[in-house]
């Protein structure tokens, strides 16, 4: 990487708000690049310690593993449980969602819905929203019977709200911007906490991620300029703009 | 007469056999054309309100969600440059050197068809592990509009191959043999006698070529990567159409309109290149070949 | 001046030769290129192989690479339900509507139907995949939920891989020399008997060549697939049964893979191009005894 | 005459009886004795060329887009004769013969004015069964035309469009028409090969063998010899002559020699030079064709030429 | 002789010098009064069949793939006289014509034994210049064989294959050509049209000039009038006969007569049976062959088949 150019790669959550973040960093310092390149979060890791990226997006808390490389988190996001909006379901336990997934509840008519057999939308092994799903719910992927596997928020997004019956977990900020759309999607609160943007912002909301990029022990100076770019309030309204809460700087 | 007889007792059911398969054939093309319109209706109202000349020009903004598709396409223009810029010739002299120069049992023959013949059947998506590992990696052009142009060329290198070469074998073996009584050269013969009789098939080679390198996603997606901005150079990451229509829907929340956009422009583009190209064809030969 | 001509002479000589190299060496680059993948697939797929043995991805219990466990059979079943799945479908479609073409319809009706098999040639992948997920999944799921499934992957790939069969065996047929059809014709023969009797023999071998390109494109094809298929490893039991194809499994998980997982997916894909070169082969036998009989 | 219908009718409609497999039996065993059974019914049958047109052709103009090819010829063609076709090349003599068994129309481009009648029934119109017509029409064209398929097949696969079915009945007829043409003796062991690996005077029998085997009234053969050797064209020479009483020929011919040898009547075409019109000069007995030909065209072309 | 060889020269080789141009010139106003011109020279230079072998066959064995086309064929043919090549169909005429041009080399499969002498020169050795070795022997196939090209360009591209490309030499040969083979009338004032649009006589004409215009030694002509109509047949025959002397000519043809007509000297080929191996059975003076044949197998060919 030369030294007017930063290459990202990683995670697609981060990735849109990566591609803006850069529109800006560029004008702000006529004569940069910032080439932004999406896969996954594990990609992000691999292309840092490989040198083909400078900056990483890692969608997820950093792993033991994972200690070569410096994380700083400048988002939050947090996953949702959603279903279709003509769904009747208003609230799931946490274990009733376990048991769904697992496939111990086959019927909606078992948590209090129609008489309908239920859906079940899961992530491709690999994703980090998987990942932190299954951390948080305490399964393993192996334990889950799903009916339909997906690989991005919007196929999953599109799933759901395309089958009356199906059930999955996405992205709040790509559910909520669907979901005021018009797409017909409900998300479902989860320990009773509304799944909302708000309530992410609270830190209310259980089940949340942090949003990180990462670089190697010593970053570039250009690469720290961008994260403190990423990180400093001219970016705020950026990242509220994709639904993701701002980490504040102290 | 005596064989009436026999004939009119066969007669009816052939009658009634012929007339049921053409109505078979006709259900099938009305069924199949039912269905491509359906889909294309789909397409245009999706996506039309957007489409406009703006559209075409201005950049991406707001990840695709705002703005235009002006350096998508010219990225697509590049990739799609850069991978015909390579697999014409290649292809192209493979092929002729296939139906014209060595013999179809050679063992050099047989072993570039055998190759031929696999990559026409290797996935897409393996292009694409390919293409990252060797030109990406190995050759460290990183993400770049070359790396992606010259996965392509791979890609197409064996349906250019297959059609030029049936092309010239579909030319009858009599202008090769009164060519090479006359003298002429087995290169003359290729650039004044075959080529001009074998072009049309040529040309439809390379739209269908043209067709299937413009609708890649899966070898694109590991090499020329995503990045929506103008490219500088060639070796900038650059997104092309059909993997912006797939980030688009799949990645993008409120991505649908412009994604139906961008297939609509990406069909009127082939729609576009298919009749300038069969044009020019037209035009070549008949200045070639004198036919009226 | 003799000698002006005697250099043109040697001229067209030594271009034979030149040129000769030339397609040599282009030809040597297509077919080196096979090669190369097949290289790159096995070295990057070597991780894996090196202290996974074989069998364990026929013997594993399933596909979780994160647990250790690599069955890859369920994905090879998947891939070859829905590539002949869609094979069977897109035969007939595909030659009744290259019949339609060439013998059926009117010259402007065919020109214009042509038109529109070369536009569906051009519409990407991704858009088929696109219009199923919303449109054929739902409709389906109606019937038979989750409609994601084996059958809407084998309509979504028939819809895709049509135009490829439809223009070669268009290509074909028109070719059969006119002299077969007049005298078919004047033997009295139905437009039917003549068809089948005469120009799909004469064809034979054109159109095999486009269902195997067919085939080629269904086996391989990705995003579509990924779309619509649902996903899920397992084997088929049913048309309505989701399942994942190797491509898919590859688009799927490759970015998001490291280490040993990265390594199977290569392995994956070192296994459909071992797939795809078992194939040619046996066509190739194929091939050649229909050419000795 | 009645002799001859009856073997018609034992040949084109085997399924009749079982009888009537019995009754073809003799010809098996002749068969196998060599080629004497199919030549001497054919010779002893009575040469039987009727003054009662089969086919009349009346005013017949035909159109290839705007360019006329031929101009209102008008013509009878005699039962049980051959009817010889000379003129040199390009007037018309192909399209005139597919006009007779409308082949003219596979070609789009292609018009035609004026009437066909044959046995009374005008061929233009609508209400003609054209497969019915073409079966009983056979036609032969210049070049070989075997399909790509087995010897058998090329053979079996009218008969089957025309509802002869049952495979016993497929090889007699097969085996009968074979030897017709002299053909049986050559490929007999070899019925499942490829008809294109003939040689060129063999495709050209067994493209006749297919016309003969679907039992026609009429036969045009377009220069039949053209193509082949003097052996082969010996051969197919004497098959036509042995054909004629029972079938309707009408033969195209460039060897002016041959068709005096073997024709009954001759027709004579010629093309005008400026507007490559083809028209009819002179219709009459072969005889009179070639020694006291009437125009002076005719004359010069039948005397001037070297056969 | 002489005028004749320098008059060849001057059209083969027109850029010499600027005189050589004007040297023409006399030829172009000939043109321009009819065809006197080139009939005279032709038919006034001596006839001169002379009894010198210009091609020596040796030992000439032919196979496709495994299987022996042609069985060590031992041959002379001589300078300026017309052989006549015949035989039943399959007998491996036409693979001896290509392999006298070595076409033969087109066919992957097939292989040479033996040699073939021209002028001398063993043609079959690598240091031949193949493409030199074709432009001094022209041939002429059955099927006429025009490329897809305006006529015009059907001569010149050969032409300037071999050097000639200047614009005016290339119109004067083109017109000397097809004087030569009476086409130059017919198409005179359609150069530029296709020549697939010409009948089948005249491209067969048209192709007898493209080989000419190369002005080859050689002539080889693979029966040439069998598609041709009776009067397109005499005038390539005509020609045929003007040409001799001139060129060597070697002819097949499947019309005795013809061979009789035009022949000095005359093969027979055979095609045994069994292997279906052609072999040459005797060779000699057209009379001879066709008068006082040596072989039961030609005597029974010359005067058992029909012509
Ligand atoms: N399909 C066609 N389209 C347009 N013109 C045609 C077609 N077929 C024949 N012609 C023209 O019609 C005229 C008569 O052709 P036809 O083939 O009937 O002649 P012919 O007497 O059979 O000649 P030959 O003896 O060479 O076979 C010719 O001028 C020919 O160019
Ligand atoms: N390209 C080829 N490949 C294999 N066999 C061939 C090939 N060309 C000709 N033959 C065979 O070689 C033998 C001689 O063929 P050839 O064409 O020389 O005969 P011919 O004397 O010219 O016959 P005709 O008079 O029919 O033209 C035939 O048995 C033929 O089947
Ligand atoms: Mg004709
Ligand atoms: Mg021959």
């Amino acid at each position: 990487a030369s030294s007017h150019k930063l290459v990202l790669t990683g995670s697609s959550t981060i990735a849109p708000l990566a591609v803006e973040l850069g529109r800006r960093f560029e004008s702000l310092h006529p004569g940069m690049r910032v080439d932004v390149q999406t896969g996954g979060s594990a990609r992000g890791i691999n292309d840092t310690r490989k040198g083909i990226a400078d900056i990483g997006m890692v969608s997820r808390a950093m792993k033991a593993d994972e200690q070569d490389l410096q994380a700083v988190t400048i988002a939050l996001d947090g996953i949702g449980i959603i279903v279709h909006a003509s769904n009747p379901v208003a609230a799931l336990t946490r274990q009733q969602i376990a048991d769904i997934f697992t496939g111990k509840i086959t019927n909606w008519h078992e948590v209090g819905g129609k008489d309908a057999r239920i859906t079940v939308v899961n992530k491709a092994e690999g994703r980090s929203t998987l990942e932190l799903f299954l951390a948080y719910f305490q399964l393993k992927n192996s334990e889950i019977r799903p009916h339909i596997v997906i690989g991005d928020n919007q196929q999953g997004i599109k799933t759901v709200s395309g089958n009356p019956h199906a059930i999955g977990y996405v992205s709040i900020g790509a559910a909520e911007y669907d979901a005021q759309r018009g797409v017909p999607l409900k998300l479902l609160p989860l320990d009773s906490v509304a799944a909302s943007v708000v309530n992410l912002r609270n830190g209310d909301y259980p089940l949340s991620r942090p949003l990180n990029l990462v670089t190697r022990m010593t970053p570039t100076a250009l690469a720290k300029r961008f994260i403190d770019f990423a990180r400093s309030e001219q970016a705020y309204d950026l990242v509220e703009m994709q639904y993701f809460i701002p980490v504040s700087v102290d | 007469m005596a064989n009436k007889q026999i004939v009119d007792t066969g007669k009816p059911n052939h009658l009634l056999r012929d007339r049921a398969i053409q109505l078979l054939i006709y259900l099938v093309v009305l069924c199949v054309s039912g269905i491509f319109l359906w889909i294309l209706l789909d397409l245009i109202r999706g996506g039309s309100a957007l489409l406009s000349w703006d559209f075409l020009i201005s950049m991406p903004r707001d990840t695709g969600r705002a703005g235009g598709i002006g350096s998508i396409l010219v990225s697509t223009l590049l990739v799609l440059s850069i991978a015909l810029l390579v697999a014409l010739p290649i292809g192209w002299a493979t092929a002729v050197l296939l139906a014209e120069f060595i013999p179809a049992m050679s063992s050099f023959g047989s072993w570039v068809r055998y190759s031929l013949q696999v990559l026409a059947g290797v996935p897409s998506i393996v292009f694409g592990l390919f293409g990252y590992a060797f030109f990406s990696i190995y050759l460290g052009m990183g993400f770049s509009i070359l790396s992606g142009g010259l996965t392509l060329a791979c890609m197409l290198l064996p349906i250019l191959v297959s059609t030029a070469e049936a092309g010239l074998r579909a030319v009858p073996e009599s202008y090769r043999l009164s060519a090479a009584a006359l003298g002429m050269s087995r290169a003359a013969t290729l650039f004044h006698v075959l080529l001009p009789v074998a072009v049309p098939a040529w040309a439809a080679g390379l739209l269908l070529g043209i067709g299937r390198a413009a609708a890649e996603t899966a070898a694109l997606m590991f090499t020329s990567g995503y990045v929506d901005r103008m490219p500088e150079s060639l070796l900038d990451s650059g997104r092309v159409l059909a993997l912006h229509i797939f980030d688009l829907s799949m990645n993008v929340p409120g991505g649908d309109a412009p994604a139906h956009a961008s297939a609509l422009v990406l069909i009127l583009l082939l729609l576009m290149i298919n009749l300038v190209a069969m044009h020019l064809t037209h035009l070549w030969q008949r200045r070639k070949l004198n036919t009226e | 001046m003799i000698w002006w001509k005697c250099s043109i002479l040697f001229q067209s000589v030594s271009i034979d030769r030149w040129f000769n190299a030339g397609l040599r060496l282009g030809a040597t680059v297509a077919a080196l290129i096979m090669a190369l993948i097949l290289l790159f697939l096995l070295l990057e797929s070597w991780p894996a192989l090196q202290h996974i043995p074989l069998m364990r991805f026929v013997t594993d219990d399933a596909w979780h690479p994160l647990e250790d466990r690599y069955n890859l059979l369920p994905m090879v079943t998947g891939t070859l339900y829905a590539s002949s799945g869609s094979l069977l479908l897109v035969i007939p479609l595909g030659i009744a509507s290259a019949l339609f073409m060439a013998f059926y319809a009117s010259p402007r009706m065919s020109m214009l139907y042509r038109r529109l098999i070369e536009l569906l040639a051009g519409i990407p992948s991704v858009v088929f995949g696109f219009w199923g997920l919303t449109t054929v999944v739902p409709l389906i799921n109606q019937w038979q939920p989750p409609g994601a499934s084996l059958l809407t992957a084998i309509l979504i790939l028939t819809l895709m891989i049509l135009p490829t069969l439809v223009l070669t065996s268009y290509a074909a047929l028109i070719a059969v020399p006119d002299e077969y059809l007049r005298s078919a014709a004047a033997l009295g023969l139905s437009r039917w008997g003549m068809i089948y009797g005469v120009v799909l023999p004469a064809a034979r071998q054109g159109i095999v060549a486009g269902i195997l390109l067919a085939a080629g494109r269904a086996v391989g094809e990705t995003m579509a697939v990924l779309m619509v298929a649902g996903n899920v490893v397992q084997h088929a039991d049913s048309l309505f049964a989701p399942i994942r194809t190797l491509t898919a499994n590859i688009a799927l998980e490759m970015a998001y893979a490291m280490g040993d997982h990265r390594a199977v997916l290569f392995v994956s894909g070192l296994l459909l191009l071992l797939l795809v070169m078992i194939l040619t082969t046996m066509a190739g036998w194929f091939g050649k005894e229909h050419h000795g009989e | 005459m009645a002799a001859q219908e009856a073997e018609h009718r034992m040949r084109s409609k085997p399924d009749i009886t079982t009888d009537a497999h019995e009754g073809v039996n003799p010809v098996q065993s002749g068969c196998a004795q060599g080629s004497t059974y199919t030549l001497s019914p054919l010779q002893a049958g009575p040469y039987c060329c009727i003054p009662e047109p089969v086919i009349q052709v009346k005013a017949l103009s035909l159109f290839y887009g705007g360019k006329c090819a031929l101009d209102t010829v008008t013509l009878d063609i005699y039962r049980g004769c051959i009817t010889a076709l000379i003129g040199p090349s390009g007037c018309g003599k192909t399209s005139f013969l597919s006009a007779l068994n409308r082949l003219t129309d596979l070609i789009p481009a292609c018009r035609i004015d004026g009437a066909v009648h044959i046995e009374g029934e005008n061929i233009f119109e609508d209400t003609c069964n054209v497969q019915q017509l073409r079966k009983r029409i056979g036609m032969v064209f210049q070049k070989p035309t075997p399909f790509p398929l087995s010897i058998q097949r090329n053979i079996a696969l009218p008969l089957r469009e025309h509802g002869i079915t049952r495979r016993t009945d497929v090889d007699v007829i097969t085996e009968q028409v074979l030897r017709d043409v002299g053909l049986w003796d050559e490929v007999c062991d070899r019925l499942d090969t490829p008809a294109l690996s003939l040689s060129g005077g063999q495709q050209q029998r067994l493209c006749i063998a297919r016309a003969l085997a679907l039992d026609p009234q009429i036969l045009l053969m377009d220069e039949p010899c053209s193509a082949l050797d003097p052996i082969a064209s010996g051969v197919v020479e004497d098959l036509i002559n042995r054909l004629s009483g029972r079938y309707t020929i009408v033969i195209v011919t460039h060897n002016l020699a041959q068709a005096r040898r073997i024709a009954n009547y001759a027709a004579f075409f010629w093309v005008k030079e400026r507007e490559r019109t083809g028209h009819l000069v002179e219709f009459g007995h072969c005889q009179q064709i070639f020694e006291t030909p009437a125009h002076p065209l005719t004359a010069a072309y039948v005397s001037g030429v070297k056969g």
